[in-house]
């Protein structure tokens, strides 16, 4: 896949079709590849990568990219394809400046999901069959993919392409996961319960950004909570308070907009499941205002710019969920 | 050297909590390592480090320097700090202990950081030799032995027993203070200790890693290298690297209006962000290359160059763990070698 | 419902200047009592309310927010209050599934002419939240007052 | 910082007997940026007034707090005070403390701390007001009615004749609309023709109308008061300007066989045609679908008989670009398409019709001259069937939601016309419910059924079935008899649904003005504002808004042109200054919040931003048009950057007042 890839980006590179590649590359290690830029052959000979350890989403990249002048090719997985739909559809992206090559998927891994199955120490990995074979320091350890998946691999809506100039591969087809199983098993605990958990989990968060900072749909010019005139700004949260704040709204801004790609749990250094917060806000608008799935299209409203006069009222959340 | 058996460590724990407080990694919900205060039934964690490192024992992510509290038109000023606790630092790994050392140049310098300088006053490190280096660790770039740990104290953990040994005078006194529960010890199980890791480290995939071509004698070579906006064209502009770095010492001061005052206080900034040093006219550093080249020529360039050639990083690794896209110091430094060479 | 005796909330009103202040004006005219723990913003529409405004007032020290609007059909703007609607439903399940009571929380559509229903609806809401007790899940210990 | 005066009214008794006063601006007096605090028995009288204005002059007052009754009694008195003093008007806040506190609560202490909160509140929000001028734009004093039928027909003569000029744009080849094709109107009974015509002949002759027919809205940008209008005049290949409309051409036409659309294809008509004989404008029209000159070039007839010349093939559309001030939307129903209904027949079936197409069949100016003959074989039918609620109340999917409002009372009129016409024909109405609220409705429907013995059956019809010896054996239910019944018919008349025209949803997109899930245009506000769209400067008439008959038709559309007039009559508008406004630094361009604006004050821009090391970055951004935002806070909200913020209620000023109330 690795080379068919490369050999396409050369070839689109050779008749001018792009004038730059936008992928990963490879680094120190089996998995740390780095979204990064290629302008020539030899470029990408050197160091193109496409593995299972390629998770990163390379959509929010290109709302600077389309904006520099010439036309970049981007590959994207499928759940990518969602995101810069999205991106579209708000006008963050200038379409003719990209080329879009939907590539193939199927699943990725990357290093944390590994040490949470504690498989520390990793000089080496590769697939072989079903496994995900990895040389550690102390050993070789033999897992099969499906387990060595992250989190949102296991929940993926599928490996169909909402959006491309052309595809690599097969076209996929949608899926139909269980993704809010975690969200239900949170909404059926009691209020208190809810509260220790969340607490736990957000007590971590360090304010590193990184969730609001990988996220496609975060793509403000400035942040609010960055922008000392909106009047909430904080650099770090000094109370419990602003940890929940600061993660109440940042879902709250991309409630309607979120497509779901995992990447603020992906990058979050602590581990706190950011991506239940977004499902919570996904289950609520598919329970309340009918199923919606944003970045299916590049066009039209998304739940909060819509509504209907027969919508539920607040007065739901009352007497819905919840065992208290 | 002495050692107590690795049964008598919750005898050990309370001890050292006597009269303060211990803090050492316990595992959180998340599974990681995680600096906590000790209570009775916890262990220590079997993590080789913690998420976050142990500077916030020193150098908090947030806190308030002054408060204003104002009622009607007067305003009166309050320091908020209090006789601090004594308190121990345990399991602090060599690459930690001695980035306590890096901040005490920037703190402990004229002028001093009567803030920091407290807090350094109240606590104790207690160092963990490490046995199972992973592939991240390059504290050994920077001649930090982990098998054998500066500190006030330093520990080896066998199969059996616990082996410490004091390294300085507030040391000593905890050593005193837990007099009762040490007995004297053969130091070669240590030595075996040493050798064993020794070998591992020698194996490592960063064994061959080196900064010396850094320092401040290149400074303008590193600074134009071409290669900073390729480096840092994938850079998302987040805090992670800063905020896990051990050595990471910029803050902001912020005032916070609580409706009866204001709370001056401050809190961990990064050079990663946007509005880092920003002034009245503005950002000094306008585009992420050249806060990203900020940030690796302040810990491979500036710093070595104010410090007698100390680099403002300990290999402890966190950051290649943890940067979203996987950009870090290694990479940076190997892309950028042959720039500063020729 | 439980009694919190001795405790006084403090409960912030957000009111569409159109309807729903004009029926707190029509409560006061009318002489309908509400405690005075209820204390009212004014805003053009429900559809101006900020989640950030209501998360403020909790961390500034609020023990439970309610917003007041139009009925649905009946905004002076045409559309304001189904969108307020919406954002106030998600922002409210959030909440609850942050474990924050949801009690604490409330959206109410009161027209001009409901004065009588503006004062039930506050006097309700207050013995809700005083039940409830202090607001200590979305506290900011800063804002208290020392 | 500002240097604030608070005020603090008695009102009488009203706010001191539960509220102290003087505690309340004792209190106050030390909030920080107070300079002046003092307390007043009718804060509203002259004294009052002078009060205030001498602290602004004597104190340099920057802001004024008044703690008094609600705003909505005296803050435009209060405003015109501080303006008085020279202190712009948006500098005074009022702290309801009568309404809201002091008629509310009987405890003075509790009474009067909160007023001192709510004064607070005040006193925190006038720290960060700035002073506000409203905006003024000019009037342009013309108006533009889309839609030529008695909607917009009505309307244009009424603003014509308060001396303001007005076009009307009608998409078909003559103004008259749907009126004209009906014979009788409800319940009078007079001519549709004799009560229209005269309309449409003083329309062409107003000086101060004109008629843009066989024409269409293409563009329209602008706003109230300011708007600038793309139409499109369709090639009619006739010059209007030398067409007489004597007709010999749609005599001597070689192409017989066009559908004729004013009989709603029941009869046939010439290439080259006049819709009727009353038409207005009365010029020809080529039916370019049909022309055989125009198809393949060979003819000529109607050029070689034109003794005025004005036979053109060569015209093309025209693009006319006016200025107008306002906007007024008539573009009328259509009856649905009744092809979903299989169980009528519709398309089966020749003497299935729908109640327009029964209105032709007995207007004699209609195909059959007047006289009700069946289309399948001109025969006079002795069995007439009439279905209500085809397609209306329906929610099935098929057809309408809602009531079309005027079946009941037409059917009523067809059921008894037939009747007195054509004693011998029984005629059957079935129906959900006989709806009749209008003046003489009622007793209209009344005398159909007591008078001329029309059947009206409770009940549904099941099926319509053509029968091989040509008539129609209509199977219904009698809800009252509960019975099942077998009607052998030889006509069934469809009262079909109304709809929108279909070029409303086009134009709505236009005109930025919103719609409801039919396709009907809202109004401002559904009780209050009922012609005016929520768009500044558009307004509504007509069955565009919502199904009417001709009555309801007129008087909305005299209350649109009133509405009209009273705009057009002003030499420049002020706007409200408390109107959105965009910080283009920070907006990122997403247009969530023009999907929000009920009012479509939101456009886009690229602009060139200078950037950081002499380099231009060009970004998408939003543009709040003033004179037409109407300040509802919509788009606040759904920017996630808090780059769109509303003048007179920011985010600081109102997170200022929380502040303030929960400390």
């Amino acid at each position: 896949m690795q080379s068919q890839l490369i050999e396409r980006a050369k070839a689109l590179l050779a008749d001018g079709t792009v004038d730059r590649v936008l992928g990963w590359k490879a680094g120190e290690f089996a998995y740390d590849m780095t979204p990064a830029l290629f302008s020539s052959a030899q470029e990408l000979d050197e160091g193109f990568a496409y593995d299972a350890f390629c998770g990163a989403n390379l959509s929010k990249y290109l709302v600077k990219e389309s904006r520099k002048g010439g036309r970049v090719l981007a590959f994207l997985k499928p759940c990518d394809t969602y995101s810069m739909n999205q991106l579209l559809k708000e006008h963050r992206i200038l379409r003719e400046n990209v080329y879009l090559i939907g590539v193939p998927c199927q699943g990725k891994t990357d290093v944390e999901t590994l040490r949470a199955l504690g498989i520390t120490s990793i000089t080496a990995a590769r697939q072989e069959g079903e496994d995900l074979v990895v040389e550690t320091l102390y050993g070789q350890r033999r897992i099969p993919l499906a387990e060595a998946m992250a989190e949102r691999c296991k929940a993926c809506k599928g490996k169909k392409h909402m959006i491309y100039d052309e595809r690599i591969g097969e076209e996929g087809e949608l899926e139909n996961p269980d993704r809010f199983g975690q969200v239900a098993a949170l909404e059926a605990m009691s209020s208190e319960e809810r509260f220790a958990f969340w607490r736990g989990e957000l007590s971590r968060c360090i304010r590193c950004n990184a969730c609001r900072n990988v996220c496609p749909a975060c793509t403000c010019e400035q942040c609010v909570f960055d922008n000392p005139a909106s009047g909430v700004d904080n650099k770090a949260a000094a109370t419990s308070f602003e940890e929940n704040m600061f993660h109440i709204i940042r879902a709250f801004h991309v409630a309607g907009r979120c497509t779901d790609c995992g990447e603020c749990s992906r990058v979050c250094p602590q581990r706190i499941p950011l991506h239940l917060l977004n499902r919570k806000f996904i289950k609520d608008i598919n329970t309340f205002y009918g199923e919606y799935q944003a970045g299916e299209e590049a066009e039209g409203r998304t739940p909060l710019t819509a509504y209907t006069e027969g919508d539920v009222e607040p007065s739901v959340v009352y007497t819905k969920g919840g065992n208290d | 050297m002495k050692k107590l058996p690795l049964s008598q460590m919750p005898a050990l724990y309370a001890a050292m909590a006597q009269g303060g407080a211990l803090y050492l990694p316990v595992d959180n919900a998340a599974g990681d390592a995680q600096f906590t205060r000790w209570q009775e039934g916890m262990e220590l964690s079997r993590a080789l480090n913690t998420v976050r490192s142990a500077k916030d024992f020193f150098f908090p992510q947030t806190e308030n320097l002054v408060s204003f509290r104002m009622q009607g038109k007067t305003i009166e000023i309050i320091d908020p700090r209090t006789e601090g606790e004594d308190f121990v630092l345990f399991g602090v790994r060599a690459c930690d202990a001695r980035s306590f050392t890096i901040l005490d140049k920037v703190f402990l310098a004229d002028p001093v950081d009567s803030y920091y300088k407290s807090r350094r006053e109240h606590g104790t490190v207690v160092t963990l030799a490490c046995t199972r280096p992973e592939e991240t660790c390059f504290c050994q770039s920077f001649g930090i032995d982990p098998a054998d740990p500066e500190g006030d104290a330093a520990c080896w953990l066998t199969e059996d027993a616990l082996y410490i040994t004091a390294r300085t005078a507030k040391g000593e006194a905890l050593l005193a203070r837990l007099d009762g529960l040490l007995e004297d010890a053969d130091p070669a199980p240590v030595e075996a200790q040493k050798a064993q890791t020794a070998a591992i480290l020698a194996k490592l995939p960063l064994a061959q890693f080196t900064t010396r071509s850094f320092g401040g004698d290149v400074l303008m070579k590193a600074f134009d290298s071409p290669k900073w906006a390729s480096l840092s064209e994938a850079c998302l502009g987040c805090g992670t690297c800063t905020f896990v770095c051990p050595t990471c010492q910029c803050y902001d001061i912020r005032d916070f209006d609580t409706g009866h005052g204001i709370q001056r206080y401050r809190c961990w900034d990064s050079c990663m962000y946007s509005d880092f040093t920003k002034m009245a006219h503005g950002n000094p550093r306008t585009s992420q290359l050249e806060r990203f080249r900020q940030r690796f020529m302040h810990k491979l360039v500036y710093f070595p160059a104010n410090n007698d050639g100390e680099y403002g990083c300990v290999g402890c690794g966190r950051c290649l763990a943890k940067c979203p896209i996987s950009m870090n110091i290694v990479k940076v430094a190997k892309a950028l070698e042959g720039d500063v060479h020729e | 419902m439980q009694v919190n005796e001795g405790f006084k909330p403090t409960i912030v009103a957000f009111c569409c200047n159109w309807c729903s202040y004009a029926g707190a004006d029509l409560a006061g005219t009318n002489r309908l009592q509400y405690p005075a723990d209820v204390k009212i913003i004014r805003v053009p529409c429900s559809c101006r309310v900020n989640p950030l405004f209501i998360l403020r007032a909790f961390q500034r020290g609020a023990d439970g927010v309610i917003l007041c609007g139009c009925h649905p059909g009946d905004c002076h703007y045409t559309t304001g209050n189904y969108y307020a609607r919406r954002r106030m439903t998600l922002l409210f399940s959030m909440l609850d599934y942050l474990g924050i009571e949801r009690e604490r929380t409330r959206v109410e559509w009161v027209s001009a002419a409901e004065g009588v229903k503006f004062a039930a609806t506050m006097n309700d809401f207050v013995s809700t939240v005083t039940a409830l007790g202090e607001n200590k899940r979305l506290e900011d210990l800063r804002c208290k007052a020392n | 910082m500002q240097r604030i005066g608070v005020f603090v009214c008695w009102c009488g008794s009203n706010i001191a007997a539960t509220v102290d006063v003087e505690a309340v601006a004792e209190a106050l007096s030390h909030e920080p940026g107070v300079v002046f605090s003092a307390n007043y028995q009718y804060m509203c009288s002259e004294a009052g007034q002078n009060l205030i204005k001498d602290a602004i002059r004597d104190h340099q007052l920057t802001g004024v707090v008044i703690c008094s009754c609600s705003p909505r009694m005296h803050e435009q008195t209060f405003r015109k005070t501080a303006a008085a003093a020279g202190l712009n008007p948006y500098m005074v806040e009022i702290a309801n403390i009568r309404e809201q506190c002091s008629w509310i609560h009987k405890d003075k202490a509790a009474g009067t701390e909160k007023a001192i909160i709510l004064g607070r509140a005040a006193v925190a929000k006038v720290h960060l007001n700035a002073p506000l001028v409203a905006g003024e734009s000019p009037v342009t004093k013309r108006a533009l009615v889309i839609g030529g039928g008695i909607a917009g027909i009505q309307t244009a003569l009424d603003i014509a004749d308060a001396g303001f000029e007005v076009d009307i744009v009608e998409k078909e080849p003559t103004i008259g609309g749907k009126m004209t094709q009906l014979d009788k109107t409800f319940p009078t009974l007079d001519c549709a023709a004799c009560i229209l015509t005269p309309k449409m002949v003083d329309c062409a002759q107003d000086e101060r109308i004109h008629i843009y027919a066989y024409s269409e809205v293409e563009k329209v940008e602008g706003f109230v008061g300011n708007f600038t209008v793309t139409i499109k005049k369709k090639a009619r290949f006739v010059d209007e300007t030398k067409c007489t409309g004597c007709g010999l051409c749609t005599e001597k036409c070689p192409q017989k066989k066009v559908p004729n659309l004013f009989n709603l294809g029941l009869d046939t008509r010439r290439a080259i045609y006049i819709p009727f004989a009353q038409a207005v404008p009365k010029v020809a029209t080529i039916d370019a679908d049909y022309c055989n000159m125009l198809k393949n070039g060979k003819c000529g007839v109607c050029a070689k008989v034109c003794t005025a010349g004005a036979i053109d093939y060569k015209q093309t559309d025209q693009h006319i670009e006016e200025k107008y001030g306002a906007i007024v939307v008539a573009t009328g129903y259509n009856p649905i398409k009744l092809d979903s209904f299989e169980e009528y027949a519709y398309a089966q079936s020749p003497d299935v019709v729908t109640s327009l197409e029964f209105e032709r069949l007995t207007n004699a100016a209609g195909p059959t001259g007047g006289t009700l003959l069946r289309p399948s074989d001109g025969k006079h039918p002795h069995t007439i069937v009439f279905v209500q609620c085809v397609g209306s109340r329906d929610t099935s999917g098929c057809g309408k939601p809602y009531c079309s409002k005027i079946c009941c009372m037409y059917t009523a009129k067809h059921a008894m016309l037939t009747r007195d016409k054509y004693p011998d024909t029984e005629v059957y109405v079935f129906y959900i419910d006989v709806r009749t609220p209008g003046k003489n409705f009622d007793e209209f429907y009344r005398r159909a059924v007591e008078e001329y013995g029309v059947h009206y059956i409770k009940g549904m019809v099941g099926k319509v079935a053509p029968q091989a010896d040509g008539t129609l054996m209509v199977q219904a239910s009698d809800l009252i008899s509960n019975e099942q019944l077998h009607i052998s018919a030889d006509m069934v008349v469809l009262a079909a649904a109304i709809e929108p025209d279909k070029s409303a949803r086009p134009l709505a997109t236009m005109l930025t003005a919103s719609m409801d899930t039919n396709d009907f245009f809202t109004e401002a506000h559904p009780k209050l504002r009922p012609v005016e769209s929520p768009t500044a400067g558009i307004f509504l008439s007509g069955a565009c808004q919502g199904p009417k008959d001709i009555p309801e038709t007129v008087a909305q559309a005299g209350a649109a042109a009133s509405k009209v007039i009273g705009l057009l009559s002003k030499n420049k508008l002020t706007g409200n200054p408390c109107v959105a406004r965009s910080d283009e630094m920070l907006c990122n361009g997403c247009s969530s919040c023009e999907k929000v604006c009920p009012y479509g004050a939101i456009s886009y821009e690229d602009k060139e931003f200078r950037m950081p090391n002499r380099t231009v970055a060009i970004r998408r951004v939003a543009k709040v048009n003033p004179a037409v935002c109407q300040g509802c806070g919509a788009c606040t909200v759904a920017c996630p950057s808090g780059a769109m913020d509303l003048l007179g209620f920011s985010n600081r000023q109102i997170m200022a007042e929380v502040d303030a109330i929960c400390k």
